[in-house]
């Protein structure tokens, strides 16, 4: 159904003349109709001065749809287009591409959201029909002031930065470089390989963590596309997609590859200090290597308990090992940002299910590193030399916690989401348990279990049949766990089993391992260099999960594995994967457009005062000496248009947002709808 | 106080008329989010999107008042989240500045709103929008025009001007 | 152009002070050029043509009439439709006529308010009958009428069609001359509403010569509490000027003086309210990092709204108070 | 205006003077005659109110002396001294000597220009083109063809001198800026001071001039002197003006001394208690204010030492005084009383009206030479003591000067932060409201009598009576703008408008 003004007209004149408005409503497949009366809208508009024609659609984003729109601007010889359907975060982009295949400047168009904002939050359909009225009636006012606008064209520079030494980086890393595209790898560790390095045998295939990521790291190094540099953490950055420029401050590591025998330089150092590769479960010097095999070979120096003796120099003489080495700078210039920096895991409180007052309690993490064979035990599964034969694991440690019932974190927060992967390799490890100790007793308490990966049920039925005993625990009354007051066991777990209808019963136990849960890192530094979006859960926030799930709304910035939220090791390489992806088409593409929504100056009335200057938080303004005039560099202005509210003549404007646009807009919602007569 | 539709609402009853200028990054985004979830909230909110609220101009604000709004919310990214930076620094002094000056005006503190409202903040947004309706409602039209012109004020060219005064 | 070929002018006071009366004799010496090529044919502060004249003259006798001061109550309201009248070309003279200027700050205040100041509540006051002006008043021997106070003071343009608006408190002499001069010659910018005269598109920071050092302002101060750094710009340093939102057509004669810019010659060329846009500069110039710091500054400013507006309330976007 | 008949027992004919011009701000006279023709009674109306005091209130104080000279374009130099000395009063500023300097010697320069302005443009011209003349002519453009191009070019350099000093100062010659809380906002240079010298010498030339104009134009013409003597324009009021420590004229600083009509003092007080000696009364047919003295009580609009109706003109600083503080105007000073009164000394007051004109041309000659002497004062261009800072807290304060028209009062009372709360304002012209109720009444009786053709030019003539006070009824009407020109109009005795009495 459409009102047909007048035909006629140049095809898209780009804006010259008098408008000639078209208005398309979008139906939405019900979406928007069954709220607001979508004929009516149209009627209305057409009543508009300056519109030319109106029209309705079940679906105007559809190939059908967007043809129909362009059959009637070169009919009407439009040159203005206003799109009323969903939010413009959808498909502004699609529609001012419809515009742009029908001759017309794509910024010669306004999009009116009348469904997120309309349809889908205003039950009663007159409020809602006068509301999207109202705000096509707004748009078709603005669009009068519109004038043609290009694209701004930023040249890539062929690079990518990717940032985190992890699993998910070195994939990004290595399908990158496997694209012929230049990639900058740096980890703020000494030592690449991440949480994953940390871990014994891991899901679904069984195989040691470090058979799979050992190869991993031999081919991202030995790549000449990738450069990379450890210790190294991010410093400043300024610039935009297409050219970042990243400052890098290198730590110093003091041992250099010629140094002869690391391993005498180890043995020779004083200084002892908790090994955080094993999570404290063993000591370590303060030079040292976390485990055979990892790169770079050479060993680090842990400048916070080094004490700069010099024992280790007398053994090589002093070769490949410089205590006095200084932090430098590197400046890494790049076309795109991944972001790969991992998580954490949930920062137990002293005490909590007794985690720090018994040492029989550790952490599911922990045990990997027992089961591990060059772990701290060797592999044995002991507390202090006693063998454990009664383990108990506790799930959903720091994980679907509930306000007022679980204390918060120090932040205030929390952890009110499921981790998603401490289910699964609790089963996992306790299967390994059993296979190994078949007559261990191995208790698992719990809230609920979720298996949900493919082939990670199966986990669950081996250690039902390896018969593991499973205690449901209401998350009301967690358990509580004690010194065993009868000195059978050095722990006892009280807990209420839901399973046998709220029994209260007690489990003596040697070993208590916590299933913790999974955190955000301290994301402060990302937000003040890059502008990330945080979420709630202070994990990066992309732009569209279903969409655009691992680009970031700061343009060129892209996410890879767990930075975005818990994942398991399938999960970040895959996004990883798909990170990289993303980034070599932005790189491949050569250049980028970008809307053309930066200031300008009217010098004619521009007094060179210089507050512009001052205000801008890109400092892409300079004042013109010759002139006495402000000017804007639009290759730097990112379109915020502070700059254009700040100046005190507006003499300074931001394109696509100009005082007479927006004011216009404000000045037609306010005005009383002009008389619409009912036509039929 | 005339009781106009002025286009809103049913006929006969008033409804207030508020202006949002909502920053595309945070607070619009985070309304969509409202939508898609399907919260309900009152219609009376009527959005202007800019691309940063460091762009609400306080021009923006006394046109807004002084041509017939009843009500006005300026809505951005929490501090630290703006994605320019520090566009929102400029906002979060513009709107105690502002709010002086309507407060000097007459004008009650409930009509003028300005909170920072995160993407993933859709609760928030339509709940300060209803809030802000009922408070508004329960002022009553604020109409600034017919004030003015009551007291014999002509808005230059576009209005006519005052013709009272007896010879 | 009267008989003898000279122009014929007039210059009338509305609810002003007579700076504007006074800075047409600014114009020194150039008065007697003046006098060379025009004829005064109605100036109540300095020549003695009544009312009547005017009323006797015939429409659009006046070649140019210069009316000073905003329009306060109704008699000034009926001399301006009467020279409306009487005159080709009508310029508002000064910012009280087109901006409203100081008197316009009674915007602010209600009519009651101000009655009450002036002839109830004050220490020297001896009024115990609580006697107020009346417009009508009968007197043994006859009627006593004054004129009817007005709820808010209009600019000229809120009551007639004005052609010109020449802004300034007071205009600049040589501004004043220059309009003088285009205005015999002719040589007027076409008419479209007010269009604004004597003056310049820019804004005073333009012909100002204090040095800027693009800091932000950490705190606003107020001028005779500290002593002010000579030659560096005033806003800067926390003074609260209202040079980068005031057209530039008087040379900066404020800031020559050490003191700051009050925004007399009215808002920039593409502005409408002047208040409005100083608050925007403002908001981007002072360095704030949490809101209770924006607040602490922004409380700092004594008197905003009499600050954003001293000058021009009756045109900005809100006119006056509720 | 239309107006409705009232048909009293006596009905009376109206005849109105509307606008009042060549004055500073509005107003009108509306005359009554009798079945006679004789006048009946007669109204000096003031059409115009502003508020200043109302609005002023929420302004911080220091935004007073840059307001409050917008009562008046003409005197804003004296409103921003007034305000800034009250200032000074609300935060217990203590002045340098070069700030007090700076002050006075500004203020003296605009007294010469003020004075030259009232009486070659607006009070002269009924001298000097003649009060009977066209009115056409009757004003500045018909001064400077008759006085010639020589005198009326000193005229014009008077005055662009005295701006191009007001310049130098403050900034803007109108609406100066630079009397700031705690002094000036600015110091003197070298260069500026011997420009300034240079003006100051020129004005002490000029006021030498002016008072030869007086003597060879209005007092050496029988008919005018004759006038002024015995015309009826004479009213005994007591007067009252500001004197130093020797009682002798100064225009910024002192005490307020008033004298009753035979020259004795009646009070000398300091500002800050003026509420005790001055109230002010409403009349319901006009906007402005009627003060009076509280010592001596409203009697009405009359004369005499019982009546509390008191004048502060020029012509009263010198009643009030006991002579100059400069010896040219001294010498001035002597000869004006020994030919008004007979007794060189000036214990004995003049009462003429119109000799307020010569009592001007009088305190023009003593506001040169008293500037010429602080232009030369050598702490003049102190490079740092032009101010101080002001930081006490802040509290009440009264400020009090000379304006050209009369005793200018600034009286405000501000919160801890200094925003203003209350303010009030007693203005030169104000002080004088009553005295020129009065005069005019007195001059449309002794003009306006049965049989007498009542002309144009008599109606100037009544209207000579307030020019001699050269009032500002934008000061006066500070809560007023006082500008609607005064309107002519003569009604039958049923009130029907018979002819606007048009010149």
């Amino acid at each position: 159904m459409s009102h047909e003004g007048s035909a006629g007209g140049a095809a898209g004149d780009n804006g010259g003349g008098l408008p000639r408005i078209g208005v398309f409503i979008c139906n939405c497949g019900g979406n928007i109709s069954d709220v607001v009366d979508v004929e009516r809208v149209a009627r209305e508009a057409a009543a508009q001065p300056g519109v030319v024609c109106s029209a309705t659609h079940m679906f105007w984003c559809s190939d059908s749809g967007q043809g129909i729109i362009e059959q009637k601007i070169r009919d009407h010889g439009l040159n203005r287009v206003i799109m009323a359907a969903c939010s413009p975060s959808l498909h502004e982009k699609t529609f001012r591409r419809t515009v742009g295949r029908a001759g017309l400047n794509q910024y010669l168009f306004e999009h009116c959201n009348i469904r997120e904002q309309v349809s889908w939050v205003i039950p009663d359909k007159e409020l809602a029909t006068q509301k999207a009225s109202r705000l096509v009636r707004a748009a078709a006012a603005r669009s009068a002031h519109l004038a043609p606008l290009e694209k701004r064209r930023i040249p890539i520079h062929p690079s990518v930065l990717v940032v985190g030494g992890g699993v998910a980086g070195m994939t990004t890393a290595r399908d990158l470089a496997a694209r012929g595209i230049e990639v900058t790898l740096i980890e703020s560790t000494p030592f690449l390989g991440g949480r994953m390095a940390q871990l014994h045998h891991i899901y679904p295939t069984g195989q040691k963590a470090r058979d799979v990521i050992g190869p991993l790291i031999r081919e991202v190094t030995s790549d000449p596309k990738v450069t990379v540099y450890t210790n190294a953490q991010l410093d400043q950055a300024t610039g935009f997609i297409g050219d970042f420029r990243t400052t890098i401050r290198i730590t110093p590591r003091g041992v250099t590859a010629d140094c002869a025998d690391p391993q005498a330089a180890i043995d020779a150092c004083p200084e002892e200090c908790l090994d955080q590769f094993n999570l404290g479960l063993s000591r370590r010097k303060a030079i040292y290597l976390p485990y055979q095999g990892c790169y770079p070979a050479e060993p680090a120096i842990d400048w916070r308990s080094c004490t700069k003796c010099g024992a280790c120099l007398e053994v090589g003489n002093g070769k490949g090992i410089d205590l006095e080495e200084q932090p430098r700078q590197v400046e890494v210039r790049s076309g795109a940002i991944v972001l790969a920096v991992g998580l954490n895991t949930y920062p137990l409180r002293h005490g909590e299910y007794g985690f720090g007052r018994f040492p029989e309690v550790i952490t599911l993490h922990q045990l990997n590193r027992l089961l591990d064979p060059s772990g701290p035990t060797g592999g044995k599964v002991a507390i202090d030399g006693r063998p454990a034969s009664r383990v108990g694991f506790i799930h959903c440690v720091g994980s679907l916690q509930r306000k007022g019932v679980h204390r918060p974190m120090r932040d205030g927060r929390v952890n009110d989401y499921c981790s998603r992967v401490c289910c699964t390799t609790t089963m996992h490890t306790a299967a390994e348990l059993k296979e190994r100790y078949p007559r261990m007793l191995v208790y698992d308490f719990h809230e609920d279990i979720r298996t949900y990966g493919r082939r990670h049920e199966g986990y669950y039925d081996q250690v039902s049949q390896q018969g593991v005993t499973f205690i449901r625990f209401d998350p009301l009354r967690p358990p509580r766990v004690e010194r065993d007051p009868r000195g059978e066991a050095p722990l006892v777990v009280r807990t209420f089993d839901r399973l046998t209808h709220g029994e209260e019963i007690e489990v003596p136990l040697d070993l208590l391992v916590l299933a913790t849960g999974l955190v955000a890192r301290d994301m402060s530094k990302l937000v003040d260099l890059y502008r990330c979006s945080v979420g709630a859960d202070h994990f990066l926030m992309e732009v569209h999960p279903k969409l655009r799930p691992v680009e970031m709304a700061s343009a060129g910035l892209f996410l890879a594995g767990t930075v975005q939220g818990p994942m398991d090791i399938s999960e970040s390489t895959a996004a990883a994967a798909a990170a990289a992806a993303k980034a070599s088409a932005l790189i491949k593409a050569g250049e980028i457009e970008l809307d053309p929504f930066v200031a300008y100056v009217q010098e004619e009335v521009c007094s060179g005062c210089q507050v512009c200057l001052t205000v801008c938080p890109f400092s892409a303004i300079t004042r013109d000496e010759a002139k006495r005039v402000a000017s804007v560099n639009s290759a730097v202005c990112t379109g915020c248009g502070t700059c254009a509210a700040a100046c005190p003549s507006n003499a300074i404007q931001q394109y696509g947002f100009e005082d007479a646009q927006v004011k216009s807009e404000v000045l037609a919602l306010l005005e009383e709808p002009a008389e619409v007569a009912a036509v039929g | 106080m005339a009781d106009r539709t002025n286009g809103r609402g049913k006929a006969g009853s008033w409804e207030p008329r508020i202006v949002g200028f909502l920053c595309y990054w945070c607070s619009y985004t985070g309304a969509d989010g409202a939508g898609t979830a399907r919260m309900k909230y009152a219609p009376n909110v009527d959005i202007v999107k800019v691309m940063c609220s460091g762009r609400i101009d306080p021009e923006l604000i006394t046109m807004a008042f002084s041509r017939g709004a009843d009500g006005v919310m300026v809505l951005g990214c929490h501090i630290g989240d703006c994605h320019y930076v520090s566009g929102n620094h400029k906002t979060m002094v513009r709107m105690p500045l502002v709010r002086r000056l309507l407060s000097g005006l007459g004008i009650e503190p409930e009509r003028f709103r300005h909170e920072w409202v995160s993407a993933a903040e859709g609760e928030k947004f339509s709940r300060l929008v209803t809030e802000m309706t009922e408070q508004v409602r329960a002022l009553g039209p604020l109409n600034w025009p017919l004030r003015m012109r009551e007291r014999g004020v002509g808005h230059g060219q576009d209005l006519h001007p005052w013709r009272g005064g007896e010879a | 152009m009267s008989g003898n070929g000279k122009l014929k002018v007039g210059m009338y006071w509305a609810s002003s002070c007579g700076g504007c009366d006074i800075s047409l004799l600014e114009i020194g010496t150039r008065l007697l050029d003046l006098v060379q090529i025009a004829d005064v044919v109605f100036w109540p502060c300095a020549a003695d043509f009544k009312y009547a004249d005017v009323a006797g003259y015939p429409d659009g006798h006046l070649d140019a009439c210069f009316y000073n001061g905003g329009v306060r109550n109704s008699e000034q309201e009926e001399v301006a439709r009467l020279l409306r009248q009487k005159s080709r070309t009508l310029v508002a003279y000064g910012t009280c006529a087109g901006d409203g200027g100081i008197p316009a700050l009674a915007n602010l205040v209600t009519p009651e308010a101000i009655f009450k100041a002036a002839y109830h509540d004050n220490p020297s006051l001896d009024n115990a009958a609580g006697v107020e002006p009346q417009p009508e008043v009968e007197t043994g021997v006859g009627t006593l009428r004054i004129p009817r106070f007005y709820p808010a003071v209009l600019r000229l343009g809120d009551v007639v069609e004005v052609d010109y608006v020449l802004p300034g408190c007071p205009p600049q002499a040589d501004r004043v001359w220059e309009a003088i001069q285009a205005l015999a010659g002719g040589a007027v910018p076409a008419r479209n509403g007010e269009v604004r005269v004597g003056c310049a598109d820019r804004t005073v920071c333009d012909e100002c010569s204090r040095e800027k050092r693009l800091l932000k302002i950490k705190q606003f101060r107020r001028h005779h509490m500290f002593r002010p750094e000579p030659g560096w710009c005033l806003l800067e340093q926390g003074v609260l000027c209202m040079g980068p939102a005031t057209r530039s057509g008087c040379g900066a004669m404020c800031l020559k003086a050490d003191m700051r810019c009050e925004g007399c010659y009215g808002p920039p060329a593409g502005v409408e309210d002047q208040g409005a846009a100083m608050a925007g500069a403002l908001g981007g110039l002072v360095d704030a990092a949490t809101e209770q710091q924006a607040q602490e500054i922004v409380d700092q400013i004594p008197d905003p709204l009499g600050s954003f507006y001293r000058f021009t309330m009756a045109s900005s976007m809100m006119k006056g108070r509720r | 205006m239309t107006n409705s008949t009232t048909s009293t027992a006596q009905s009376f004919r109206r005849i109105s003077i509307d606008p009042v011009t060549r004055l500073e701000g509005h107003g009108k006279i509306d005359i009554f005659l009798d079945q006679e023709g004789n006048v009946a009674d007669c109204y000096f109306q003031v059409p115009e109110l502003r508020g200043f005091e109302k609005f002023c209130e929420g302004r911080p104080v220091e935004a007073m002396p840059r307001i409050t000279p917008r009562i008046c374009g003409v005197c804003p130099e004296a409103h921003m001294m007034a305000a800034a000395k009250a200032c000074d009063a609300v935060y217990k500023a203590e002045l340098p000597l070069t700030a007090r300097l700076l002050r006075e010697l500004q203020y003296n320069i605009f007294f010469v220009t003020d004075h030259t302005t009232h009486f070659y443009a607006l009070g002269g011209p009924d001298f000097i083109m003649g009060p009977k003349s066209d009115p056409a002519t009757r004003n500045l453009i018909g001064v400077i063809g008759k006085v010639g191009m020589e005198i009326a070019g000193q005229v014009l350099k008077c005055r662009s001198w005295g701006h191009e000093a007001a310049g130098i100062f403050g900034g803007k010659p109108v609406n100066p800026v630079n009397a700031v809380p705690g002094g000036m906002s600015k110091g003197l240079n070298g260069a500026e001071r011997e420009r300034l010298e240079e003006i100051c010498r020129f004005m002490v030339e000029f006021g030498k001039l002016t008072l030869k104009i007086l003597h060879d134009v209005v007092l050496s013409n029988r008919e005018y002197l004759d006038l002024i003597l015995n015309g009826p324009y004479r009213n005994q009021t007591y007067s009252m003006g500001l004197v130093d420590e020797q009682n002798r004229v100064n225009f910024y600083d002192g005490k307020v001394r008033v004298v009753d009509p035979d020259g004795k003092e009646l009070c000398r007080y300091s500002p800050s208690d003026y509420m005790n000696h001055v109230a002010e009364r409403v009349e319901p047919w006009s906007y402005l204010k009627f003060p009076y003295l509280k010592a001596v009580g409203w009697k009405g609009f009359v004369d005499g030492k019982d009546s509390g109706v008191y004048r502060a003109t020029p012509q009263s600083r010198l009643n009030a005084a006991d002579g100059m503080n400069s010896p040219l105007a001294q010498e001035a000073y002597e000869e004006y009383f020994e030919t008004l009164t007979g007794d060189r000394s000036g214990r004995k007051p003049v009462h003429h009206t119109l000799a307020i004109h010569w009592a001007r041309c009088v305190e023009l000659m003593n506001a040169a030479e008293r500037a010429l002497e602080l232009v030369q004062h050598p702490e003049i261009t102190h490079p740092e003591d032009y101010r101080v800072v002001c930081d006490r807290t802040p509290g009440e304060g009264v400020g009090i000067v000379e304006a050209p028209r009369g005793t200018l009062t600034h009286h405000y009372v501000t919160d801890e932060r200094g925003i203003v709360k209350k303010a009030n304002l007693i203005v030169g012209t104000t002080n004088n409201h009553a005295a020129i109720c009065m005069s005019i009444k007195q001059a449309a009786r002794g003009l306006i009598r049965k049989g007498v053709d009542v002309t144009e030019g008599v109606l100037n003539m009544v209207e000579m009576a307030f020019r001699a006070y050269d009032p500002c009824f934008g000061c006066a009407t500070h809560s007023l703008p006082g500008q609607m020109p005064m309107m002519v109009r003569i009604r039958d005795w049923d009130g029907t408008v018979l002819s606007e009495a048009s010149r």
